[in-house]
């Protein structure tokens, strides 16, 4: 009897797995630069904006 | 003691850990591939089949090494936590947090692996056994710490909820260990020791040696690219932060 | 856009339904991880004999859908009613029981259908005969929006209260009660290799004529329990 | 928005209107207009009922006796919906969601006034910068902000204001009168509940005391 | 009077509990009531076979209690957190884990005590032979106040929060399973005929290490909860 | 009661205290004394950090750095809950219990002062007649009253007082200030938080500004 579905089946969740929390963690770290870039860049023509705002009423 | 404090506190600086996990995580996650694929594939393709169970026995390599990394981390972990209460370090909160997911990444994998392996073995691929029912119930509780941090805003308080359960779920960790001692069970009982005597063949052992070195280094290198995610992300829209995000584009 | 029509505020409801539940994602599978949790003390508690247990599997599925379901019920309106949420759906300019339909579809599909994707994974855990899940899995997915509806209007008779905790589940539980009759009851005939397709038919017809009456049924119980 | 031509039927007209709780009267028969470009001042100590009164005129409360007219119609849920805008005690905000997101989604609910977006009622209510925080982060007077903002966004022209300047300072009691300043000069009105302890804002203004309580 | 002793607090907590029941006299029945409702809808998940129900009788009473003292875990501290009381028991000059414990104790005992009074009936209603309902109720004698002090531990973590609602499950019940495991265990000892008492000490001695610790840990929750 | 001897240290003492959430400070570092007979008035615009000002001192809150002295002893939680009393946003009354039973509760929890008895505290607070009325019942002032006479209750001598002024009409302003007034003659202190809307006490009192928010 073959049990070679099972091993690769076995072996193939702890790869998937380890892939997973390498990926999301990569993922996460890459995101949270990008938002901190995002960020940054709206920080500069915002106040004129707010500015505006004020005087409408 | 004193000196561990001490320690955690010249890294704890943020910018000054981040430059050490970013540095530090690649190398060793490059080290625990390398250990791990000779291990995989000495497992694979060098160990004779057992006479009993074929092929199928090769799960064990990946079930072990995981098995014993599931309650490593969540041992670990709690010592984290509870550093953190007691000298509210708050590099400690950090990494007792990111234990949380790579520990339940471990469960996971012992559980499913263990689930695949019992189908061959015992015929089913989930009995209620105390050992399988007690590594389920510490899969829920790594859930739980997760859960917990993450529904609660301040992050600070978060951890330290967080790593308040995770020292009272310290309780279920010799309750795991010694299930199979304690109760009959389906599950097989101590077999391997790593030093001493070992019921099973020793041409079996180099490749568990390694695959066991090699899940500890992959947990290195994600709780530290973790708690970098983990000091990010507290520290959003500081300054460090946001020339880091400039350098690194 | 002055007066929005039906399908904008059904779409900004949704648009807001789905953010709350991605900034608090790990609320989206506690329903099935509760229904795991049920099924895993149960197990326990009877000590895992496997006959016994395949025996009593499709009940207790039953069973831990439903309580789960029913926990899930106070975050139906709750929040929105005490964040002063439901008064403004009062004043807004689409009915009542349009709004409460939607959110009620939203929250069905945010608690109860992943439970509905778990369920083979439960039934293995619960070692159910492997013939048997077609018909369960038929009989749940009729099933869960049928509670999820009889659910909201109980859920609004009890939204004005302080602390209903229990008291839902009180109400609620009658009501379940021929659900979980003809669910339970079409998944034991199959088992028995009888023709389960009444009990089923029975549970669509009480889904269509729920779908119409449990909304407005559920808008006049939130207009009486704040008090209007 | 209903037009300035002085003969047309008052915005909101009640006759006869009170409300009993358990048979014991909370206020006593009222009748009042109020035309469009007017504010009503609802004044009374604590308890004299100004919160029922609004909640009744809001149709969140049934009266007892007496009718609501908007704009010369009896007053049905389908037309209180498109005329009335009410802002009480409750924030009315997802405590897990931004302000802004808090806003994008009130604004799908009771639609919006043309030409006025989310941000900009930000903006004007004083929460520049703070698009991004969720609401459970928020001040108690910043929640506050945030509710008016809604306001400021609805297109109902009867403001419903149950003590809008509690937990404001200075700078946001101003920004309430100018507020309503406005929203009277568009053809809107405005009954505002306040303990006279404010300043009320410098429109054409009545006022109606409610007796009771201890006040 | 100027500082209260500890056991002039406990009384005026008492006394304030007892009322607040009173006034709701019906939440005092709920948890009793609900565990019934859970009985039925098994008996009725099951079809009626007597035999299957007496097998799995221990087991879902023991679920029933379990669950029933899960759903009521929500009203222990929340109620408190919300209207500010919590804020004033951290600011008085009491312990705060002595306030939770006495807290924690009339909850048991308005909670899980009604449910232990109608265990003997509620077995009845399951079939289970009168043997085992010795055995059954010492071990719920000693497990659900076992079960109240993990779960305080629990309800002042999660009562910052808006809404816990599944996550308390899912935080109490890994700790709940050790107790289920020997209660539900001893049970089913004295159904094979073998001696219950190893259980018993066990759920004993676990009760009275959670009277001294779960206290302490569940205070020091509740400063961390309302982020001190 | 701690005397008036004016070579007595501070009843309060801040040095140098600070809070930050997630790293975002709040309020930077504060140094002030609050002796016996005095009051301090905390003034900011929304989101200022007064609130959280105020949580610190009473201890529930954190503070990031500095420390806080009582009556010369660096506060602790057993010393604290001795001479602190706090007033904040949350009404700390069960809903479901009446005004008297709830009084009754709290000082059995917190004791109370020689010689108040809570039915004369209800009826100092405009809430005569209300004794048997469920806090739910109450309207939004009514239970600002009840907390107030919680307050009057208390033996603590600092009384820590977050916007006591909110939602109270003119005549429970006036009710505050003598209060606060009363409560000094006796040798304690107070800090208030308000917006500088509303008439502070007629009392010696020392100012503390906080700046950020967008106030
Ligand atoms: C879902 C099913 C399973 C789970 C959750 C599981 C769990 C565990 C755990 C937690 C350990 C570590 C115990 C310790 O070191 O104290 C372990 C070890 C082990 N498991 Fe499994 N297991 C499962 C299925 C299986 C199956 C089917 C086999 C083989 C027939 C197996 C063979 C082993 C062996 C040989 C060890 C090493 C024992 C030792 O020497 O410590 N497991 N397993
Ligand atoms: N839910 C309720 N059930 C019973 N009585 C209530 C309820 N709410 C308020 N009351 C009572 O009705 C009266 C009017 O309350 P209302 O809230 O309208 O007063 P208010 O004028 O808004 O007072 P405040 O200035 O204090 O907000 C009060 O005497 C109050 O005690
Ligand atoms: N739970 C919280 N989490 C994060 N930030 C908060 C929280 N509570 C308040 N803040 C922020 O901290 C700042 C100070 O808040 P605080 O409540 O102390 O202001 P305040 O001076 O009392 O204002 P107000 O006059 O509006 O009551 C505000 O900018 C607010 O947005
Ligand atoms: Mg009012
Ligand atoms: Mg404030």
């Amino acid at each position: 009897m073959s049990y070679l579905n099972y091993v690769i089946a076995a072996y193939m969740v702890f790869v998937v797995v380890l892939l997973w929390d390498f990926v999301a963690t990569r993922v996460q770290i890459a995101q949270l630069l990008r938002a901190t870039r995002l960020r940054a860049q709206r920080a500069k023509p915002a106040p004129t904006e707010a500015a505006d705002g004020g005087r409408i009423l | 003691m004193n000196s561990v404090v001490r320690w955690f506190h010249q890294l704890g600086s943020p910018p000054t850990f981040d430059r050490f996990a970013a540095r530090w995580a690649p190398w060793a996650y490059g080290s625990a591939l390398l250990v791990m694929a000779y291990g995989i594939w000495a497992a694979l393709f060098q160990v004779p089949a057992d006479y009993q169970q074929g092929d199928s026995f090769r799960i064990l390599y990946i079930h072990v090494p995981s098995a014993w990394m599931s309650m490593a981390i969540y041992a670990l972990m709690a010592i984290y936590a509870a550093i953190a209460l007691i000298w509210r370090i708050k590099l400690c909160e950090i990494l007792a947090m990111a234990c949380a997911p790579i520990g339940a990444a471990f469960t996971l994998i012992t559980l499913a692996t263990g689930s695949i392996w019992g189908r061959p073995m015992w015929g089913t691929w989930w009995d209620w056994d105390p050992r399988l029912t007690t590594e389920l119930i510490l899969l829920f509780l790594y859930l739980g710490v997760t859960g917990l941090y993450h529904a609660i805003d301040d992050r600070r308080a978060a951890a330290r909820a967080a790593g308040l359960l995770a020292i009272v779920g310290v309780v279920l960790l010799p309750v795991i260990r010694y299930s199979v001692v304690w109760w009959n069970s389906l599950h097989q009982g101590q077999t391997i020791r790593l030093l001493g005597e070992s019921s099973i063949d020793a041409s079996m052992l180099p490749p568990l040696f390694a695959m066991i070195i090699g899940t500890k280094l992959w947990f290195i290198g994600s709780l530290l690219a973790r708690a970098r995610a983990d000091n990010l992300r507290r520290e959003f829209g500081k300054d460090w932060v946001r020339t880091l995000a400039e350098t690194r584009r | 856009m002055s007066t929005p029509t039906l399908f904008q505020a059904a779409r900004a409801l949704l648009a807001r339904d789905l953010r709350l539940l991605w900034r608090r994602r790990g609320d989206a599978l506690q329903p099935a991880l509760f229904a795991l949790l049920v099924i895993v003390l149960f197990a326990l508690a009877l000590g895992g004999e496997p006959q016994l247990l395949a025996k009593v599997a499709a009940g207790v599925l039953w069973v831990a859908a439903l309580l789960s379901g029913l926990l899930a019920l106070d975050t139906l309106f709750r929040g929105d009613a005490e964040d002063g949420s439901l008064e403004q759906w009062m004043l807004a300019p689409v009915p009542l029981a349009w709004l409460v339909l939607v959110r009620t579809l939203i929250h069905w599909a945010t608690t109860a259908l992943p439970l509905l994707l778990a369920t083979p994974l439960l039934a293995e855990l619960l070692q159910l005969p492997r013939a048997q899940l077609p018909v369960l899995l038929a009989a749940l997915a009729l099933g869960t929006p049928l509670l999820s509806l009889l659910g909201a209007i109980v859920a609004a008779l009890t939204v004005g209260m302080r602390r209903s905790g229990i008291l839902v589940a009180l109400l609620a539980l009658p009501l379940y009660v021929p659900v979980l009759v003809f669910g339970a009851g079409s998944v034991a005939a199959a088992a028995q290799g009888l023709d389960p397709t009444g009990g089923l038919l029975l549970l669509g017809a009480g889904l269509v004529l729920a779908l119409v009456l449990a909304p407005l049924t559920a808008a006049a119980a939130i207009r009486i329990a704040l008090n209007c | 928005m209903p037009d300035l031509n002085p003969s047309a039927p008052p915005l909101l007209a009640a006759r006869g209107l009170s409300f009993a709780r358990n048979d014991a009267p909370v206020f006593g028969p009222l009748s009042f207009d109020v035309d469009a470009g007017e504010a009503l001042l609802v004044r009374g100590g604590n308890g004299a009922g100004k919160t029922t009164l609004l909640r009744v005129l809001a149709g969140l409360l049934r009266a007892d006796a007496g009718n609501v007219d908007l704009d010369g119609r009896s007053a049905r849920a389908g037309l209180r919906a498109r005329f009335v805008a009410y802002l009480g005690h409750l924030p009315a905000a997802k405590a897990d969601l931004t302000a802004l997101e808090n806003l994008d989604f009130l604004c799908g609910l009771h639609g919006r006034r043309r030409a006025q977006l989310p941000v900009n009622a930000l903006g004007i209510v004083g929460l520049a910068g703070y698009e991004d925080t969720l609401a459970r982060q928020l001040s108690a007077g910043q929640k506050k902000r945030l509710s008016l903002a809604r306001l400021w966004l609805s297109p109902a022209p009867v403001w419903l204001l149950d003590e809008p300047y509690a937990n404001l300072d200075l700078e946001g009691i101003e920004l309430v009168n100018r507020m309503v300043q406005a929203h009277l000069r568009d053809g809107g009105a405005a009954l505002v509940t306040t303990h006279g302890a404010y300043a009320a804002p410098p429109v054409r203004t009545k006022e109606l005391v409610l007796g009771g309580g201890d006040g």
